[in-house]
């Protein structure tokens, strides 16, 4: 079905409810979500399962935390090895008020791939021998030991892209692509915030990097500048 | 501690050391930390391919100019292209890692063993952290080169018979390069290639906890 | 065989009754053959998007003018685009077949059983037959609509109640449209649901080989 | 390495030898290297393993079976279900002279992306239940039966693109990407024959479907037009 166009990024969060499982796109600064991320806010969700890279790492989805409506991560970057200047959910993490599952960031994306591409899983090498290998099936590929992982696929997908045409079509930024296009493959609603929408066409068929199959949800907004400083 | 012989190598000359190693057009991933240095000591005519696991292949050097948070790498640090450079998704982009298409991968360490096992993301002692791409890395990359200080801030070693901290993988490291040593992990166990300037080889392997081989004079690192 | 009732319908109307059951806005990937002729039948207005497995979205009617050996559906034919068309790879491409994003595929079909397991891609007395993309299709469709003659060119049934032909899917089919009827695939078998102008749900039973649901009086289909 | 550049196919397959796997890019006429298969026709090269989603559907790959050079093909077009107009190879393999192994499309493709991507294998449920699960293992995810799938990884890819950089850098025309550009990731060596090179930073980084990381070889040759009727 072609996209839906909302106004605001809180009415386009229509329906999101308690307990949602939320993919939410971005590296770091680089197309994240914020302006969705803050309707989350305003809007109260609670016991959220937030997918994402990082949080607490520069993005506002730490901001979330503020209020608790975090109830757990799954991350590849969440938790610093020093506690000398932690994220809100860095602290509530070491309080034990919430959940981490902390993954390979090649096995996050490669996990959501799967999850929107019908695979039940796969085999890789990444996390063998180490923590991550807990309770995990060990196959065997010419004689080397590979990890059963297995598929991620979320309720919703937040994502931040360039611009949109009519039909749903998105285009993203220099290296805004990253988590964004991967789970827009991934959730049962996905809701893109950007910065232009255009006319059907006005994309060429090279530049668009999500076809209009994966997007339900739209809504025009300013980018929110987000910057890290590396700490 | 009793005092050194002469001062470890500087954050910057273990960089240079490491950019040394880098072959003319090579595909190259810098992890964060010290291993970011290493791209700027390498000379732009060998044409280094530098990746970043959010998604650039091709990238250059820190941006000095107007800030786009669209344009970072894996460290969170605003960045230039060179020409030729390209863009992808992260599932894209880390097929390129794990499928072995980077010659080179530079991480940092907290320890290593003479197994060639590799710890670099967690203090047990402090609890927490993550571990982002370094477990793709760490088990993708054709060549791993762990740049780290030679011991921990209190003196004791990092190189040691096996790591106590948790793994990021397991038998991938190449070769570490130090603040006082350059040394090779073989079939065999650790070989001590270089020592920092002023260092002997006695000297460093009284601050290895594993068995360092050493086959003739050892040479001081070329820096 | 005896003389029928009435003509059979053609491959158009086929293909037309197929077009009625696509909803407005929806993805729809059209297989070899009969199915092809299904986009023509679409209205514009209901802005079907077309997939094709080789890597294209959005794709519109076939090619008039000149040849463009790079512009092609899965069976070859040059193709024209619409507004919002997109390209990419068939990883890709079979990625949004196989996850689930593709909301319905019609299939050519040698013959379907009645729990909806369907053979389209072999016939062992002459050996031989290509897969294609049919297997992907058949587990991937949201809904799988099966377009074929009633029968094989003597006179034998195509809808059985099991395959003797080699499977494309275990238990994929949700509707077959043929040259006579339109039979719904349900957890209790098939239910007839309309029959071909002139037909009546005995005659079409006849040329059934397994069980056909009736619930009231069948409606002649409307083309 | 950045890529090599050669003045005719026949010397970018320098070193190609009997026996070799060849995954050969295109699907049907869309950016099939007709170039390339000619020079390994003309270079007489042998015993080949070819990879192709299609062999004898008005693709060229059939005229290596002109003088016998493949042994086997790995493929999901390859036979037709009669024998009325039967290719080359078809011929070939209704009189027990090559062997094939019939793979579905999308596992064709999920399988050399694996093979590129570092995966061991993957769980699909296309197949399941058919000729194509034979000798297979069955895994279960949330209920559902699954194959176990193994990747593929070829001793050479012969590819068409339709423009390179002189770094190595590839884009495509059209649907050809197509098997291009998932093949330009799992060969030891990859050969591209493109219609056109440009000066390194000419191509958008937006515009390259295959990173210069992956291309090793590449000629420039006029395309050769293709024509399947469609039988």
């Amino acid at each position: 079905m072609t996209a839906t166009f909302y106004d605001t990024p809180d009415e386009a969060l229509e329906g999101v409810g308690d307990g949602a499982s939320v993919m939410v796109g971005g590296f770091v600064s680089a197309s994240s979500p914020t302006n969705l991320i803050w309707a989350l806010k305003r809007r109260g969700t609670r016991n959220l399962t937030a997918i994402a890279t990082n949080i607490g790492f520069g993005d506002r989805l730490d901001d979330l935390c503020e209020d608790g409506q975090i109830a757990k991560a799954i991350a590849s970057f969440a938790v610093r090895a020093s506690s000398a200047r932690a994220s809100r959910f860095e602290e509530q993490y070491r309080a034990g008020e919430v959940e981490l599952e902390l993954v390979p960031q090649g096995t996050l994306a490669e996990r959501i791939r799967a999850g929107g591409a019908g695979i039940g899983g796969f085999l890789t090498r990444t996390g063998v021998g180490t923590q991550v290998a807990e309770g995990k099936e060990v196959l065997s590929w010419q004689g080397e030991e590979y990890l059963l992982e297995r598929p991620l696929h979320a309720d919703v997908a937040i994502l931040k892209a360039h611009r949109a045409d009519r039909l749903g079509n998105l285009s993203y930024r220099m290296a805004g692509r990253n988590f964004n296009a991967v789970m827009a493959t991934a959730a049962d609603l996905v809701i893109a915030e950007v910065e232009e929408i255009v006319e059907t066409g006005a994309l060429p068929p090279d530049a668009i990097h999500t076809p209009a199959v994966y997007v339900d949800r739209i809504v025009r907004c300013d980018p929110v500048e987000v910057r890290w400083d590396g700490r | 501690m009793a005092a050194e012989p002469r001062p470890r190598l500087t954050r910057e000359l273990v960089a240079m050391r490491v950019a040394r190693e880098l072959a003319p057009g090579s595909t190259v991933n810098l992890g964060v930390g010290l291993p970011t240095l290493v791209g700027a000591f390498a000379p732009p005519e060998a044409n280094i391919l530098l990746q970043s696991e959010n998604g650039i292949l091709g990238y250059g050097g820190f941006s000095e100019g107007d800030y786009d948070q669209d344009l970072i790498n894996a460290g969170g640090q605003p960045v230039t292209l060179n020409p030729g450079a390209s863009f992808f998704d992260s599932a894209a982009s880390f097929a390129m890692i794990r499928g072995g298409h980077i010659d080179t991968a530079v991480l940092g360490g907290l320890q290593v063993s003479e197994r060639g096992d590799l710890a670099n993301w967690s203090v047990p002692e402090r609890g927490g952290g993550s571990i982002g791409g370094a477990m793709d890395l760490a088990v993708g990359a054709r060549r791993l080169i762990v740049a780290m200080e030679h011991t921990t801030k209190d003196g004791r070693p990092r190189i040691l018979q096996a790591c106590t901290y948790p793994l990021t993988g397991r038998g991938c490291v190449d070769l570490i390069v130090t603040d006082l040593a350059v040394i090779e992990v073989g079939a065999k166990g650790l070989a001590l290639r270089e020592v920092a300037p002023g260092w002997t080889p006695g000297e460093v392997a009284a601050l290895t906890d594993a068995p360092l081989t050493v086959t003739g004079a050892v040479p001081e690192m070329a820096l």
